[in-house]
């Protein structure tokens, strides 16, 4: 789950580590209203979930209030990479002598959390680590422990930081660790970690991704979940408990497990079709889901027709069938609908489809040149 | 005959008086698995399809001499069962379980270090070993006794293989769901070594999926085996940072791709299937060899 | 460091142990106000830092409001083996069935904490451990994984308790085990571990003891210390800094290290004495902080004399000569002080005892038997 | 000649630039140890008494082959430096800190455990060798060089006794002060042991106070020594309950009282001192043995 750079760094408060106070505003008088409070100059930062915010102008200094207001103005509503700018971050700005990165992500070669700093802060670290790795100190968390004091400073040290930030960096890299445990976090970065002209180490942007998994446990973190993607029908499908991913073609598809799901968006790409979206219903669903899953694949404007692929063990093929029979009722009409049903209770299923003269295809293959056929015949 | 589990294996249950837990365990027992017993705490003494239910995985290997964890815990309380399987000693650990927060399984990977046990999964169907029976919820009746071996991140797409490997005439020998998940107990290496070793599985079929690398690691090792592998990568229309439905199925950055993992697997050697419908073909061809 | 009852039962909570509501009186009306809005009946608590309150009167049942105000009006303001009942803890009676104990403790000998569970709750579990020792389970916890939701359950099972109770006692044992650790205790014990007839598991009454070291980083609990002893004296020595135990005997004794005090203390006692006090000023001390233990052993009404045993290293002879100089005039007339000065400033010391006219022993022991002497000397 | 310490331990002063550190970092110096730098975080590239002070124990012990730390940190610092220590492969530890909270010692036992290393302390004043220095705060003036071992739970009685046995003629091979506290790296056991075996010592001379049962455990051991040991026993007017100083210093129930190791010391054939000028008479008889 994705927060904002507010919330991130209102974690990483709880945790000790220095951050500039901050408030959010919707809107440009309320951005002044701050920027009064702080005294300028302040920076205003558009709350969006995609980077590069910077270079698309969603970063601007207020260097009075009322300017303050004039840039807020600019940022609030704007569009960044599809995305619509709803709050700022208003922060007093920093003076910044040097930047570094510290982060922490799961990695799954070494099964555990990795720490990485560099001091080439302040920009993406995945460029970093393409161009230059050699500036990117990379040590595993050992979770028996957790980071060490010691072993943070130590990072620090081999990572060419200058001694007057060891100690304090340490302390901050540390607390990151604890937070990223604490938050159930998959990615916890601070980035840039900003030395300012007076000494001060600071975090001055951050980054937490929260594992999905964690939110029965991390209530309150879960009750800060947005609208994540510029397709709302993510988010939707995710309140509604659905692993839905939205894609750029016309062919829905739904089908039970996530591989075989994968499978049948390359089959219809092999086909000559475009998969819409991913939708894996599950083990054992029911004729409801089989049928809320339909009605919210068509609700892509996008989809021209639907293949349904299931392959029955739990998932019960006459449960898919009279799903999809009880879909249909309320679908677009004329929207075209292939299922194949195999394994469990496929006989029933494909002759209750075939008495509401649905389409039925033979395997994963025939269903799906028969729903790219059908979608080309339609034009 | 098999890799991991055989007609000797003896299978507990955890979480077996859960609606999970008992409808797989009636399903196991109908496969001919040996289920010994079951554990849910606070639920000992009771019995469920005739088996003893224990409060603890220590008890219940005492009275039972169970080899086994079968474990279908509700995601919150899965690493605690893992680990609690490990500590009572038991060979092999199954977690079908999906949904496990990842920092649990960190925990739970430094904890088998220190606790020498085999874990598959989670997030994974399970393993089963035709004329055997199976530990977990693939379905029985796709299987053939054969040469075969069959390793899969995914549920539902193994059963597809297999069942059109059965059709072909091709058995299997043992057939391992690793599991969907970042961190897993088993990986394709784990079990591309086994195969290598058992004298029964003349031919590997390992169907990778985008995310991690471990398929690149098991190319590496492909290449230096005696046995013929084939190989098949779901996910080739997949975007990046997209998480599609398997918590490890996706790609970061540059790592991860589909193509990524089919150069490595041609690489090695591997013939890599276009879909899934060319397994057979190219399985009957590498049993030739 | 020691805490109530009721602040122990607060503990707990914030690890999710289920511990009955409970509010603290001062006065017998807040006690019948407090049974007015819980229900009668309820439980009047004596709130005191000693065990055996049960026995000693302090606990009573309330069947009604009046009856409540009654009670606690013969608690407060009882005295509990040398304490004084200041507040009572009031809370709803529950309808136990059975008594468990469940403590963790920290054990010298494992170097970590020790899980304790018993079926024989509700009595001194030292008496269990004594009589019973067969009715106890124990095990250290490894401290890299914390106690294991497992491994509570496993302890429980092998402590005999019924299958009932492991789901939910698991959970509880756990959770004390997170709640030692996270308010750095060095024991906390629930007991009796109540299971009540209709089913729950709860944290009946609760102990915890709070490292003394570990208060610096337990900001909150510090704030919660109270008079421990039966004697105000040691409160107040610890407040001032100083390390200070209450004896039985007459002879006030002051010295450097531990172990030199200790080594002191036997030899008052052998050379016929009897000692007043434990008072450690530690290394390097200045003449300070030598007059303020002098003018704090001397607040001590039996205190017949002062022995100060200073072995030299860091601590200076002239600086404790001054000190004890600087005390004298703040003194009681006529109180003898004995003094042994030996190592660093040794004669510098001496002499300036000398020319202040006070007596100084040779070693150890001839200072021991000139105290001991110069008091029986003034009967 | 000596155990744990001689003249080429190179050691490095961990909170040199704190006021304790320096003070205490003079005296090594000036009893002939071998410093040969320190570390404070935070304030590497800097020098004290003209040796090198790092950021971190690893680089200091890259940079000047440090075979051992001596610590003095505050309290809530101390055990991280000594798991920093241990991590950079020190071979010896002397904590001398005070107050350490008694959760972190058990952190730092368990982390011993997996890096092997000796800890001396924590809240203790170090170790000197009569001829080579110290590693500590003990007045190194009150030593002579010897035959005898000395080890003792606390700091100023050590250097009443050893400077009796001094003034008596009795020299040292080596003196060891333990520490305190509950939790400590070295106990009396593993000193009787090291004396054991140390061809330049005769006799052990062992100081004990009230508080657990390290000094039973050592008396059991001592029972099976070649060479005599003779023990002192302090705090036996100290009621139950009451914490004599030391954190460790303190009768739980029927454990750790006086008289109890006291009688465990006499079973196992070890003379008890009455008081600690009786110690030089029966360390005489004991080097007659």
């Amino acid at each position: 789950m994705k927060i904002h750079e507010y919330q991130a760094k209102e974690i990483l408060r709880r945790y000790g580590i220095p951050v500039q106070p901050g408030k959010i505003a919707t809107t440009p008088e309320q951005a002044e209203e701050i920027a009064r409070e702080f005294g300028v100059p302040v920076v205003v930062k558009a709350q969006v979930y995609v980077g590069g915010r910077g270079k698309a102008g969603g970063v601007k200094f207020g260097s009075t209030p009322e300017q303050t207001r004039e840039v807020a103005g600019q940022i609030l509503g704007m569009d960044i990479k599809g995305l619509t700018v709803e709050k700022v971050l208003v922060t007093p700005a920093i003076d910044i002598a040097e930047e570094y990165y510290a982060g922490i992500i799961m990695d799954r070669a070494s099964q555990a959390p990795v720490v990485m700093v560099s001091r080439a802060g302040g920009i993406d670290i995945e460029q970093v680590a393409e161009e230059t790795p050699e500036k990117i100190i990379k040590e595993p968390i050992d979770v028996r422990w957790g980071l060490l004091p010691w072993q943070a400073r130590d990072i620090l040290e081999r990572a060419g930081m200058p001694h007057n930030v060891i100690a304090k960096g340490g302390a901050i890299l540390a607390a990151l660790a604890k937070a990223y445990d604490g938050s159930d976090a998959t990615l916890a970065e601070i980035n840039p970690l900003a030395l300012t002209k007076d000494g001060q180490v600071l975090a001055a942007d951050a980054k937490i991704l929260i594992d999905d998994n964690a939110l029965p446990r991390q209530k309150e973190y879960a009750g800060w979940a947005e609208p994540e993607e510029a397709n709302p029908l993510e988010f939707e499908a995710k309140a509604e408990g659905l692993t839905y991913v939205k894609l750029d073609g016309d062919v829905g598809i739904i089908g039970n497990g996530a591989g075989l799901v994968m499978t049948t968006l390359d089959m219809v790409a092999r086909s000559g079709g475009k998969p819409a979206n991913f939708l894996d219903i599950g083990g054992g669903a029911k004729a409801e889901v089989m049928k809320k899953a339909l009605l919210f694949v068509a609700k892509d404007p996008q989809v021209k027709g639907i293949l349904v692929n299931i392959f029955g063990g739990i998932t019960r093929g006459e449960e898919v069938a009279q799903g999809i029979i009880m879909a249909q009722n309320e679908l677009p009409l004329g929207l075209p609908i292939v299922a194949r049903l195999s394994g469990t209770g496929e006989e029933q299923g494909r002759a209750l489809l075939a008495d509401a003269g649905l389409t039925w295809g033979q395997d994963m293959r025939d269903a799906a040149q028969k729903i790219v056929a059908e979608i080309a015949a339609r034009g | 005959m098999s890799i991991l589990f055989d007609k000797s294996s003896r299978v507990i249950v955890i979480g077996i008086t859960g609606r999970e837990g008992l409808y797989h365990t009636k399903g196991m027992l109908a496969a001919g698995t040996q289920i010994v017993g079951g554990v849910t705490p606070g639920k000992g003494g009771q019995t469920v399809e005739d088996r003893p239910v224990f409060d603890t995985v220590r008890e219940a290997k005492a009275q039972t001499g169970a080899t086994a964890s079968c474990i279908f815990v509700p995601p919150m309380g899965a690493a605690d069962a893992i680990m609690e399987s490990a500590a009572a000693g038991m060979e092999l650990i199954v977690c079908i379980t999906e949904g496990i927060p990842v920092s649990d399984m960190t925990r739970v990977a430094a904890f088998l270090k220190e606790h020498p046990t085999r874990l598959i999964g989670p997030n994974c169907p399970g393993l089963a070993t035709p004329g055997a029976g199976k530990v977990g919820i693939m379905p029985y009746h796709i299987f053939k006794e054969g040469n075969v071996g069959f390793i899969s991140r995914s549920g539902t797409l193994t059963y597809e293989v297999v069942a059109l490997l059965t059709q072909a005439g091709i058995g299997q020998s043992s057939c391992i769901g690793i599991g969907g998940d970042p961190i897993i107990g088993t990986t394709f290496i784990d079990c591309l070594r086994l195969f290598e070793e058992d004298p029964d599985t003349a031919a590997v079929v390992m169907c990778g999926e985008i995310g991690g690398s471990d398929e690149e690691d098991a190319a590496a090792y492909a290449a230096t085996m005696k046995k013929p592998v084939v190989g098949f990568i779901s996910g080739r229309t997949a975007p990046p940072g997209k998480r599609m439905g398997h918590a490890g199925a996706i790609i970061s950055g540059k790592t991860g791709t589909a193509q990524g993992k089919v150069d490595a697997l041609l690489a090695a050697g591997v013939p890599v299937a276009d879909t899934i419908f060319d397994i057979p073909a190219l399985t009957a061809e590498a049993l030739k060899r």
